[in-house]
């Protein structure tokens, strides 16, 4: 099989179309802020953009005029604060207005869920009598639907399957060929990434197959799904990555004051991503002092043994 | 036991809080103000609750290090069960098995319904909040919602600009009619000046209990309607030196809550 | 907390009740046989259960006539051979008439799935067409119902929560609230378990809470939902516990020979069922020798790790 | 390259089975005869197929031991994913992944349907077979459904006792009536005899190509219908002797497949 490993200037040139419907992945951690950034330097246009739960992604997307559209359930600097350009442009519509449709978490999961299965729809009973529910945006009609259980008449909700064209997620570590593993709270993760018909893995470490071979629970999607490979480590800063380094709360603080107004904002992405050319310029930045102070200590287990008996019972056999 | 004389409002509504808490109860708790008051009921009366998450996280004990919101790194390494979303909002929360659900809210209105969205009108808003995340979710299908903010008058109107979270929506029958399991809603509300309930018939908003240091008086001024008042309003105990001494010296040593504020919510404009 | 450990026969008779619904987990693995031999040995009477993928537990369960109804998707004995008793129930009548609701493994699994979540249905495309569609049995009209999406009118296959007052199931490891952990191929068992009023979890190891928070990520239900905790290494022979004994081939075999009569089946459970007090004598009774030819060659892998750091940054604190 | 002349009809079925197979295709696979077949292929000319199972298992390469079914313990120590059902009958085959699914079957009628319920009455049967497991699945999900069974007359009724597993029903359009995915359905069914695929039009199984050894007669003998016979009816090659050495040797060394006789399927009474 042939290796899918490239670099993120590389994969988000081949696999990111102006118009696509992207998913980010990560719920909180996870988060792939190095892709994010190699986007808004692209200066890829007109995205929607479905996420369920993440920090600044969206309001760094959003700010930099990439996104027409967005699905999620937040957006909040996690201080918390607002987050500032999701503000301005829904506010004041800057950069530009965009559609934003809003879900809650189960229900957006339960949506990924239905889209990553192919399931036409799934029946729930939250969201209904909320305003989430009765102000559809640019999905309209197909938002939700609301109808009696032909069970036992009761009314439920409807969530319908949201599929994705390209879907993007940090990973504790993946193979050559895209499967990736990845554990600690996963939220949305898994069934979004799943959803996706093109999906770029960024690992903090590539591994031997061996090595997912090894422990094939943690694989959260098969090698098969997947369009490329990026090794990225520390791609998911400021957010974190369990076991590997811990949110980073002072540039989320830095952030906050440093975009509270457009000037800000525009300064910023100028520094910190149109600035550096790619990630390790961006960790260089960062600084080897601060990188190390995120470091965590140690939190492991038994590993978990999947063995078997390497030939058959001999009289079983005869 | 020596009550305090020495207790700021948000924590006396942080014990508040705790002390709706029975111990052994399942808890699905959101961010802010509900992370302390959960660990801090489980610190002391409370140690047998189990603490769910809405990231698929479930706690049976207390982090060394308190999170600042239902994310945090360090809930991973001290959890019981670490998976995603459907773990806990699916086979927890829309199972049924919370006794209470806690909640923080930028706004509540007399039916309890909370507001997390946005200020003004939905589609150009005077100033946009982060959204629902899973709070729609608790306020949807738990048994028992339990809203903690603190207790500012333009936090209180008669009717939220927007129903993120849905309480009792318009009162009376009308969550059952909107589709929301009956057994469900609104349980309390708790803020720095006193505890609220709901009536069984109407729904509605009524002063249950206030604190030591207030007033009844007091109390209705932080509404922007006139809310009604038990006939058997109760004065709520004041915390014990000892329970503050355990919230501020061992639940949040860094002052995360209590001193640096990293958790207040926002209000409005 | 009070530690819920208990001894089988205590477990089966405070939690399992006569007319219960049962649900049987494992997928082939984790298949609870302990727990099934003595229900069999408290002669249970009237169970309705519930097992999707399983080898010859349900064979056992009809033959020694414990069930009423059945909800599953095969009975096979895995050579694959005809599973003896469940033909002659489904030919004959004996020991008495059952009724039994079949679905397909996907179409089951998501019932299983909605009953877990409590979700109000699933919609899928699957089971449509066939006769399993088309022959309900003790289901009636909620065995499922064939509807057009209300989101393009094409047409859909909605499946019921199913629910359990009981589930059952072995798993590699457990502490002594419940916090169970199982691993290698899981087929339903998640969901089927999560969806059970009561759970009797059998445990090949009983471990330290702190072993489970080592490694959460493999936690299939939380202790909190689980009444009872029982010890029970070997608990899944003649099936298998990935990583601690593989399949015994030969005693399916013999059990294949050895039930193909009624007198047979009766003679098997005398000797293997009745006539052995617990586990423990079942175990004395396979031997040693054959018990160590099932043990498996290891293959674990790297500990993961779920670290952080455990004060937060000093200038983001002050 | 040398073909074989010492060779038995179920090692052909098994290698016309695998040149069935293009490298690089997802595969998911039903137990028995599928195991063997999609193992072989992956050994020779197809090395970065992906097999999948019904359990939860993705399989980028050969298990040291032949597994004897789906959920045979040796193939968790050898798959890249091992999770749940939902990660393969879900989010593979229900998302519509594989290029062919592979299953065996007990009888299998005109239409590509397929029979492993039972023989007889569905309430009071005959012969009571095991069930659907994922089989039903497979062909009502597969873009590609590929049948694989020893060719007895009796298990090719014009029609079977009991639909297990959709193929195209009552032939024509009756499978897409039925609410099955237009693009999915039966593609071949593969025996000991020959191979038979089905007509666009009618979707009536018709004989495609017999084994070197056999002849049309013989093929048409094995149906309990009048099946049609190809205009271009094609005449297998015969496996080559590398073929059988390897299917022999390396994939089957235990002989479970190919001399004890394990894996046989149930036929009839």
């Amino acid at each position: 099989m042939k290796s899918k490993i490239m670099t993120m200037d590389k994969a988000i040139k081949e696999f990111v179309r102006d118009g696509d419907v992207v998913y980010l992945g990560g719920f909180i951690q996870h988060e792939p802020y190095a892709a994010i950034h190699e986007i808004i330097r692209q200066r890829k246009k007109g995205l929607t953009v479905s996420s369920c739960a993440g920090m600044i992604a969206l309001d760094q997307l959003i700010g930099a005029g990439c996104l027409d559209r967005v699905i999620t359930t937040y957006t909040w600097n996690p201080l918390p604060k607002p987050a500032h350009a999701l503000r301005r442009c829904m506010e004041k519509g800057i950069p530009h207005e965009i559609q934003m449709e809003e879900y809650s978490i189960l229900s957006l999961t339960l949506s990924y869920f239905a889209g990553a299965l192919d399931l036409p729809f799934v029946a729930t009973k939250t969201l209904m009598g909320s305003d989430l529910a009765k102000n559809p945006s640019f999905l309209g009609e197909n938002k939700l639907k609301i109808i009696e259980s032909p069970f036992n008449g009761e009314k439920v909700c409807l969530v319908p399957p949201l599929k994705h064209d390209i879907g993007i997620m940090q990973v504790q570590r993946a193979d050559n060929f895209g499967n990736a593993q990845a554990w600690g709270v996963m939220g949305d993760s898994k069934y979004g990434i799943n959803s996706c018909s093109r999906v770029i893995i960024c690992a903090e470490e590539i591994v031997d197959t061996e090595v997912i071979k090894r422990d094939p629970g943690r694989t959260i999607i098969p090698g098969f799904k997947v369009s490329a490979v990026v090794e990225e480590p520390w791609g998911s800063h400021p957010s974190y990555v369990t076991g590997c380094y811990d949110m980073d709360w002072r540039y989320f603080s830095f952030y906050d004051k440093a975009t509270e107004t457009l000037d800000g904002f525009e300064n910023y992405l100028k520094e910190w991503v149109y600035g550096v050319k790619d990630r390790s310029e961006y960790i260089k930045k960062i600084g080897k002092k601060n990188l190390d102070a995120l470091k965590p200590k140690p939190w492991s287990g038994n590993p978990v043994d999947y063995g078997y008996c390497a030939q058959y019972q001999e009289d079983y056999v005869s | 036991m020596k009550y305090s004389t020495d207790y700021s409002p948000i924590e006396m509504m942080i014990i508040a809080g705790a002390r709706e808490i029975e111990n052994g109860q399942i808890l699905i708790v959101g961010t802010q103000w509900p992370i302390i008051t959960t660990l801090f009921a489980k610190k002391t009366h409370a140690p047998d609750i189990t603490i769910c998450y809405e990231g698929g996280v479930v706690l049976e004990s207390i982090p060394d290090r308190i999170p600042l919101f239902t994310g945090d790194p360090c809930i991973a390494s001290n959890s019981v069960l670490l998976n995603d979303s459907l773990d806990t909002l699916g086979m927890i929360l829309h199972a049924g098995y919370p006794d209470i659900a806690f909640l923080p809210g930028a706004n509540v209105d007399r039916y309890g319904n909370i507001n997390t969205t946005c200020f003004g009108d939905y589609s150009r808003p005077k100033f946009r909040l982060g959204g629902s995340g899973g709070a729609c979710d608790f306020g949807s299908l738990a048994k028992r919602v339990i809203t903690m903010l603190e207790h500012e008058r333009q936090r209180f109107p008669e009717r939220v600009d927007f129903i993120t979270t849905p309480g009792y929506l318009d009162g009376s029958d009308s969550r059952e009619k909107a589709g929301l399991r009956p057994g469900t809603g609104p349980g309390a509300v708790i803020t720095t000046l006193g505890i609220f309930r709901f009536r069984k018939d109407t729904r509605e908003m009524y002063v249950d209990t206030y604190y030591p240091e207030g007033s009844i008086e007091e109390v209705k001024k932080g509404f922007q309607w006139d809310i009604k008042v038990s006939e058997d309003v109760k004065v709520a105990d004041p915390p014990t030196e000892e329970e503050i001494r355990i919230l501020r010296d061992e639940i949040d040593p860094f002052g995360m809550y209590l001193k640096n504020n990293k958790a207040k919510t926002i209000s409005t404009l």
